[in-house]
């Protein structure tokens, strides 16, 4: 975040419909419509996208890395949450 | 950032703007402008698919404890948890039309809105529980599959998510048949009395025939559905049949035979009027669903208060610290 | 926006290390805190990201659909900024 | 989202499990902690690669005016607003280490941290447009293409954007020398001057020998770098001499000579003085470029605090209008 200028917005592009919003990079600008217009010309320059999300980067919050492992370690030993887990007879199909 | 303003300005059901989009495989996305009667439809639809998938927690949910091995358990939460998160999804993308989850709940509790019959019918053994998993999980798949390219952008992306994650579904239940199916002779036959009684119903979740489904044109022509009834009905015996082989179990339809001129799997005549019983609330287990489903709800109400009490203290104690 | 309840979250997830945070989805919960850890057990349940971001959905200001084409017009006339508008003589390589 | 309390637990330089990483080709990403050497190299390499950036729009916007036609201006100003574009890309990376793009450009406009030498000689003529576009371009994808698989995740994610955008600058540098090659007598005269003013400068571009390098080994090793200096500079030379031929225009090194042996061209030796010189602030233009940098800065003052003026007015107008 800035201390001083204006307020970071990151910047999230649709890149065409259908598609989830994807983060692209970020900006500072005074308020969020300036965030918008601004993200605009300098992200989609060349069609790159058909919808533009602008969030206050102060307003994210992210899960933290120090705790990473720990916090995405739940997945980690279910194996069988994956259909590889299972034993298919041969010749079945469709399964 | 969803489309609650968008009723503005709301294009008519046959706008050509709007078709032409739909004509060249686009998707319609939250905030675009939408007729009224495909916001409609979609909510209807994506809630009815939501409350599905949470009313389809607890006939799975109720075998947890009884499940035979460790092994099973663990696979029948994950099961479980799967069917919380798609409800979830679905959900959240129906909010994306302009609803909120609150309200969806508040109608399927005054039963004002439906979820699927297939719920309503009872698991007496643990063979039920891979029988739903083989033919009720493999019927969803197969009408799963084609909405992943459904024209609203939320609820396509919602269905490659489940789908993924659902693959496991079919698998495990039919471990589990094919561990019973070859077992004992009361193993075995366990096994077949769950497919006996699960078979037709799964059929009918493909909904009524294409000549008696009076919205399916308009679903159609909008690209919410890709296929039919009668060919998702049909794409899904031809997958079935085969793998009842493999089981060494029989479908309860005499009539079931492969025709070599089409290519396809003949069945039986279904009787509708079952599932229209069912549907109007006359199914073995419709109020014992509800009853439970609302029971849940008020249950964990004080979950929900103390969140709110926690994050209300946490918040006060941070503008302390800030301060 | 929930009208009654919590508050909603939109959810962005970073599959793995050197890719942008995509939108996933959007969630209810009382605070970010509680946010991130329902995200976690709904979106990645099967590992599928290495860094969890959430955003109150009342915080994204979005380009307006209704002037989308006005809006992103100035990109669609400027060929120019495409390397294919530039003809390279036969047998001219990387360029 | 930024990574500016990462300085706690901040591991070594030689970390074993940051080497791992780094070795395995992970991507090390803004909230992860990473060594005190590491943050500080990026910052530098980063920041003055934004500098060059925004440095790099002077010599060329210098020519919008005189471009010898619409169509010329027209392909100038998309080129100068890329560089605009990739500088904001690339001070936004930055600031993904903790910095701030304030007290980058406060670090510029004081001459602490430096931008490319390439953009401290003067473009005398139209040609030298395209020589830049051709020579001083094709040498910076040439060192850019392998960092956009830099360890760092935010810069080369911003890279990847830059190259993709840039393809068409080298192209349009091109086409401007063949144009003027295949002109008139005068014309292709004065393509082949810029020419050889550009080229010698263009090498050094690389940076020093690899043996006078003492920080590339650590960038190396931390994944920074991908390739050596003398690496680099020998791919640049080997795909520019038969372009230049294409050009019709001669490269202005006598010991230019095609090494059946090794597969490369060889070239004459550099006279890095010039380079070292330069950097030191004593290019043509050093100080002219720093004054209308920093006098661009100034007379922007007005811009800022007009947007903050509307930001504030349009804010307090809102919250009228909500209360």
């Amino acid at each position: 975040m800035s201390s001083r200028g204006w307020p970071l917005w990151e910047v999230f592009v649709r890149a065409r419909r259908g598609l989830a919003h994807t983060h692209v990079g970020s900006l500072h600008a005074p308020d969020a419509e300036m965030a918008v217009r601004n993200a605009r010309d300098v992200f989609t320059r060349r069609s790159e996208g058909v919808s533009i999300w602008v969030v206050p980067a102060a307003a994210i919050t992210a899960s933290s890395p120090d705790e990473k492992d720990a916090f995405f370690d739940p997945a980690g030993d279910k194996v069988y949450r994956h259909p590889t887990f299972y034993e298919v007879p041969e010749g079945v199909e469709h399964l | 950032m969803h489309g609650n303003d968008a009723t503005l300005d709301e294009p008519a059901d046959d706008d050509p703007a709007f078709l032409a989009l739909i004509d060249d495989d686009g998707r319609v996305e939250p905030r675009d402008a939408m007729p009224q009667g495909y916001r409609q439809s979609l909510v209807r639809q994506i809630a009815q698919h939501a409350h599905s998938e949470i009313i389809g927690m607890q006939p799975e949910g109720s075998w947890i404890g009884r499940a035979p091995s460790l092994r099973r358990k663990a696979i029948l939460m994950a099961k479980v948890q799967d069917e919380a998160g798609h409800g979830l999804y679905l959900y959240a993308a129906a909010e994306t039309l302009g609803v909120d989850r609150v309200d969806l709940l508040d109608r399927l509790h005054a039963g004002k809105q439906k979820y699927s019959s297939i719920f309503n019918y009872p698991t007496p053994t643990w063979a039920d529980i891979g029988a739903i998993g083989w033919l009720v999980d493999g019927a969803a798949i197969t009408n799963q599959v084609p909405l992943t390219r459904c024209s609203f952008g939320p609820y396509a992306r919602a269905m490659v998510r489940i789908c993924k994650e659902e693959s496991f579904h079919q698998r495990q239940g039919f471990e589990i048949l094919h561990t019973l199916s070859h077992g004992t002779t009361e193993q075995h036959e366990m096994a077949q009395q769950a497919v006996d009684r699960w078979w037709w119903p799964s059929l009918m979740m493909f909904g009524p025939a294409d000549d008696e489904s009076p919205n399916s044109a308009r679903s159609m022509r909008w690209g919410i559905k890709r296929f039919s009834n009668d060919e998702l009905r049909q794409r899904f015996v031809d997958m079935t049949v085969p793998q009842a082989r493999a089981l060494g179990l029989t479908l309860p339809d005499p009539d079931l035979a492969y025709d070599e001129a089409t290519g396809h799997w003949h069945f039986g005549e279904i009787d509708f009027s079952e599932l229209f019983d069912v549907i109007n609330g006359n199914g073995p287990l419709n109020a014992e669903r509800m009853a439970h489903r609302r029971g849940a709800h008020e249950r964990g109400a004080w979950v929900r208060a103390a969140a709110d009490a926690y994050a209300a203290k946490h918040a006060s104690r941070s503008a302390g610290t800030a301060a």
